[in-house]
């Protein structure tokens, strides 16, 4: 029922775009009061940039058939100005307009997350130029490699992850989770730590709306790769729901046992790792399944959190604990315990299934986390030596919404 | 006439409102302040970093008295803010050498 | 078409998970500054104690046969792990799957306005404590009476309140509502009142996001109990508007006559009050009847508050006012004005109807109350007895925020 | 498939109710921190008078058959209290009853954007009556006259301006953005200027949530206005969404050139301008167009701010130049580059199109900006006359949240 | 030296700023504070209860300033500030016996 | 005794502080607010307007010592808040003729 399947995913793209303002408070939130609005215009720039992008090539990048036939990256040419999608095909259901719409916010979110790594240091114009780069650069070929199928019918060449090694990620785990927290890494080593000291985050309502909103919009994300309104669209709603729910607990039961006490920050950042977690395996794990991904992704990510302090780099947001190490344990988790009565048919290792799924996993992981550091830390390396990267030191002192922007986040005058 | 500033808890500065209006003090200033003192801070964990904060939040109160009502209200503060803890805060008191209201004009003792 | 059911479906599920943030604004915003937190926590955290014992034995308690034939209470064993639903029954539309899903948010959403009641002086273990017996012993069975319709070709057996006393209750006036309300209220007397004095609201502009996201979410939470993309979805959707839009004509037109001044707390409230008010009721009266059902549980909640006042019991954020006795006049308003051309088919006994309803009405509340208070109170009691409910007084003077989550809600250094 | 469109419909509708808390945090964050609650106030009581005036006589105004059939205003007699709509006609769709309620949600956020005009000065009741008698005697008519086609088969007659003028109008860029534009700089005109000097916004955080949060209303707005899961819904949400980034990416280009730096206010104002620019044009330019309609809206929109400045009218929060030019932008666009594949099916005069177009256009918008101006203007002053528009000037200094409401907006007492 | 310190209407800051920077003061400290006086608080209701709040927000200027220039600079806020409404706040003045600009070490009146 | 009043930067407010616990002093208070002097106010622009902003951010810290550890205080203070740049801010003293600890009482020295 192709409309009915429309109908459902014009409402999942939209919960999707709310994750925009739903990212920029949670991240403007963990911030200190003079970087909010920084972090906030990177964030939601990101839809300036890819959206002009995706029109010109982006969506042949991605969507296209197989430069080469290689499976490497779309004919940049193919789908410019998605001219092509203007016309209706009468197919009563989403056609390519659609999906153009749906993964622009794909690859826009994406790079969004990446900005967290550049938090209080990047200058506004370097970061518009590095994202318009590692788009084209990081995520087009990724995006194309995990997420297009090929079509032999019609000759129709997809990406060599995707096809050949037949990687199982439902939602983009690794071209969108891994790769932005990857990248989120290689950009705060590039750009290296910031002069002042840590900040508290300035105001933790906030990021509980942006987590809050997040959780919304990933019902969106998750749902709408279900691709209609059908038993699969249900079956990741619900996994999604308990993996967040119990990421929340996987995280605060860590914070319990070690510091004494579960924070507001940790459920926040639970529920994001347990739904990270839970975007490449929503179609392969069962209910317990959904509720062991989110507890084992909450608890590890909250593990991983101390340990990158101690490595010394200053991934400011933690993108890469959240996103990258939490991508890395969803996938984990379909290869131990997937329930091959879900619909993804995997049976996991602990329940007897066979070793296949490990090294396909093990590929798909490696490359995109090798590809995205390796070339993150390219593009961030040459524009640093070109343009320059970072703000001067009395710009990082003063703040760069002030600096940068010519703005301040709060005014509490009265006059 | 005589500056007094009191540093004390936050959830006091009802009750030392209440005692300084019963005893006709007839105007005040307050601050949201932070400090130290014998009580130390705390420390606050976000995402398993541990901060140590070094202040905690209190109330200052200003108040410009006349020579003589210095003393009592000193006296006044200090027993409306008292609750025995530690971190009950200080009072001072300092030399005002010219006081004006702005309305009037008035200067001096009348203008308190 | 159960696929456009579905469609719809799967979106106002997404609408109610964002009543959760929602909440968490509209309460935190009216707390003093040092007990923000622990109220989102109690908020969201109902989510990941709701998800688990959901997926354990609350679907089954809620939804599954009623043990012994007696209406009282599901099996608890019947869907344990949620199982029976991983498999695609291929029925096109809405499965058990979703319906666990979205009846988690029901009992989530349910014990997160419980907390209301609990603001600003409860210990957090407490608190996750008391929420898992408080679904268990008193959410799952009211729940299961009130929702659980028998089906007489199955054998299966539901709730004796759905089935046998047929009382009417659109979307959950009584097990969710009253409930919640009069809980709230039972937890507030055995916590006692607050140390500190009364605080003004800290941040109404939250409270304002937070009472519009529920609004929001009221439409998923009253059209998704529609069941469908039908007549009757659209028509609560309709009477959802104009109640909530009426209940802020009802509080103000009070706040203005009484205290000479209407206010923007007064505004988000009378629209919570008439949404609540519709609840029950929406399927049952015309648009007429849904202004004035607002107009009524605006006006009533507003005068209740006050009364509440004099009681001297701390319910600090007034859920009993506004969810119990807005979801009691709400009731009433069926009994009187429903318009028998409505879905629901009741003629109110203004219209001539008969005076039937009135003890179906009547038993349904009465039950639902009793059972509520004498329950919670009883949990609450014994928790308190043996694992302490209540913080210190020192740690309540310092704010729950920094003594039981080690954390600050708005931080302003500049440094 | 009427099912799958009420299902797409009935989240949309959704969707633009999450507008009002977005406008309000849009606005709100924009002011200085003593009139918030105010605008709060103005903002979400539009729903009130609104929902009570569409119920009596609005629906039938709008869309009811013309009154002596001349196109200009529905019968205001025809639905009374929505009765008509109360039985399920069966046709399984959307019926009259989600119109209303998808109508309510048009006007009251019309009316909503003409408060920003009054910003900190106007009194609460004088804004109620200024508002009930603006729905009444400006949106009625102008909704009448460009939404309502006619059906010359039942001989029913709709508005002049669709019907006879054949105006090309998308989703309301005329009767919506122009008219709200309009009348708020017409009643800022007679309000007269704020005492106190110009303030900053006080909060940009909120402007970011809440443009954030209407670019995902306008998904709905503009989805909706499809009327179904369709191919145009799709094509109007990623016309929406490229509108809306390009809109960024113009505003802050001027602002880069002129003053040196881009900002955040004018990243979410450039947002608005994007989608505000593509609200009359969504159906009629193609992808490529969506950019630079959006790039075109942002770039004048961002000019005609100053220029407004220089004028010396306190329109305060900028309706006229956001809604007003951005909504001529958005026409002219059509107009312009309209691509004749595209679902509207018009051919832009730069692509040859006949310029027949132009003058039904211009039409539309002297008719609509002229009305609006004149009646608006007329309404403002007579009541300034009899009631009185504007508070003293001590109220104005003290701040319209404690004189008018009692309130205030932000407590950081720690008590 | 002399220590100026002026509780003002939040709406004359501007003024007195002018003011000042006019006279070619070169530096001074604003605070935002609250305060009560003969100017009384005003109610708030949330929720029909009522809430008397005692303090009205004001602003605080701390200006130091050489022994010569104090009366003057007292008169300058004075005028800047005034309004005539209850309310329009104080400025009382203390000695300071010594001041330091931290940039440059520079002590006593080449400080100020 | 003396109060000692800074008015810093605000990042250098923890190497004030720590210079200050090093030194054994045993209590401060800290208030945020802001300031002009030789360092201008910087511009900004909302929507195309642009605003003078006069005042930056600035730290005040108030601190308690006895006459003797006056001198020593403002230079500890002096040296922990100094960049180098504009902006750096003032120090200065002012004598308090009383000062009680509120928890125990204790007046003068003891009290400090
Ligand atoms: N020497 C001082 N100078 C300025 N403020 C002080 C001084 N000592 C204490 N304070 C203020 O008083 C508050 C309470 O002081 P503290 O020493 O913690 O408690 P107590 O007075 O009960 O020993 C501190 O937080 C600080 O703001
Ligand atoms: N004796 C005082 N000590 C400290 N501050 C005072 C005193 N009297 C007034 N103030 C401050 O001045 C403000 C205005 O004073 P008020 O008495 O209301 O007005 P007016 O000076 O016009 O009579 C008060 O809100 C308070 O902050
Ligand atoms: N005369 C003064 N009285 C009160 N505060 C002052 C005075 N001069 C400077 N300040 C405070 O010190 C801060 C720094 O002073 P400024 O003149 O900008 O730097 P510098 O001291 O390095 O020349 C100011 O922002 C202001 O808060």
């Amino acid at each position: 029922m192709p409309a009915a399947d429309l109908a459902w995913l014009l409402a999942a793209f939209a919960l999707v775009s709310l994750m925009f303002p739903g990212l920029a408070m949670f991240y403007g939130g963990m911030l200190g009061t003079k970087n909010i609005l920084n972090m906030l215009m990177m964030v939601m720039s990101s839809l300036a940039v890819t959206s002009v992008l995706y029109v010109l090539y982006g969506y042949s990048m991605v969507s296209g058939n197989s430069w080469g036939g290689l499976g490497i990256i779309g004919d940049p040419l193919e789908f410019f100005g998605l001219q092509t999608f203007v016309t209706d095909l009468e197919t009563g259901g989403a056609e390519g307009l659609y999906w153009a719409a749906f993964f622009i916010l794909f690859a826009a979110i994406t790079i969004a997350i990446v900005a967290s790594g550049a938090a209080g240091r990047m200058k506004f114009g370097a970061w518009i130029a590095f994202s318009a780069l590692w788009l084209t650069l990081v995520y087009f070929p990724l995006a194309h490699q995990v997420f297009t199928f090929s079509d032999p019918e019609s000759g129709y060449v997809g990406g060599w992850l995707r096809n050949v090694i037949e990687l199982h990620d439902f939602a983009g785990g690794t071209a969108v989770h891994m790769n932005a927290g990857v990248a989120a890494l290689a950009l705060a080593m590039v750009l290296g730590k910031r002069k002042s000291a840590a900040h508290r985050p300035h105001n933790l309502p906030m990021v509980v709306l942006g987590a809050g909103i997040l959780w919304f919009g990933w019902y969106g994300f998750n749902g709408g790769s279900a691709a209609g309104a059908n038993f699969l669209a249900q079956y990741v709603v619900l996994t999604s729901l308990l993996a967040g729910s119990a990421g929340i607990i996987g995280f605060c039961l860590v914070e319990r046992i070690r510091n004494g006490k579960a924070t507001t920050l940790g459920m926040a950042s639970g529920a994001i790792a347990g739904l990270v977690g839970i975007t490449p395996s929503a179609d392969a794990v069962d209910p317990i399944g959904a509720l062991l991904v989110g507890l084992a992704a909450g608890a590890v990510v909250c593990l991983a959190l101390t340990w990158k302090t101690k490595l010394g780099i200053d991934d400011t947001l933690d993108a890469f604990a959240v996103h990258g190490v939490g991508g890395v344990v969803g996938v984990i988790c379909v290869v131990l315990f997937a329930d091959s009565a879900a619909p993804a048919g995997i049976t996991g290792i602990l329940f007897g299934g066979n070793l296949d799924i490990v090294w396909r996993e093990l590929v798909a992981i490696t490359v995109t986390c090798t590809y995205s550091f390796v070339m993150t830390y390219a593009i961030a390396w040459g524009l640093n030596k070109t343009i320059g990267l970072r703000v001067t030191e009395e710009d990082e002192y003063a703040g760069l919404d002030v600096t940068l922007h010519a703005e301040t986040a709060y005014v509490s005058e009265r006059a | 006439m005589k500056l007094i500033t009191a540093i004390i808890q936050p959830h006091r500065l009802d009750a030392v409102h209440e005692a300084l209006s019963a005893r006709h003090v007839n105007g005040l200033t307050v601050t949201e302040v932070s400090g130290y003192g014998a009580q130390k801070g705390h420390s606050e964990i976000y995402r398993g970093a541990e901060y140590n904060i070094a202040f905690r939040p209190k109330v200052r109160i200003d108040v410009v008295v006349t020579e003589d009502e210095a003393d009592a209200t000193i006296q006044i503060i200090v027993d409306a803010a008292y609750t025995g803890k530690i971190g009950d805060g200080k009072v001072w008191a300092t030399e005002v050498s010219e006081i004006v209201r702005v309305r009037t004009g008035e200067r001096g003792v009348t203008a308190v």
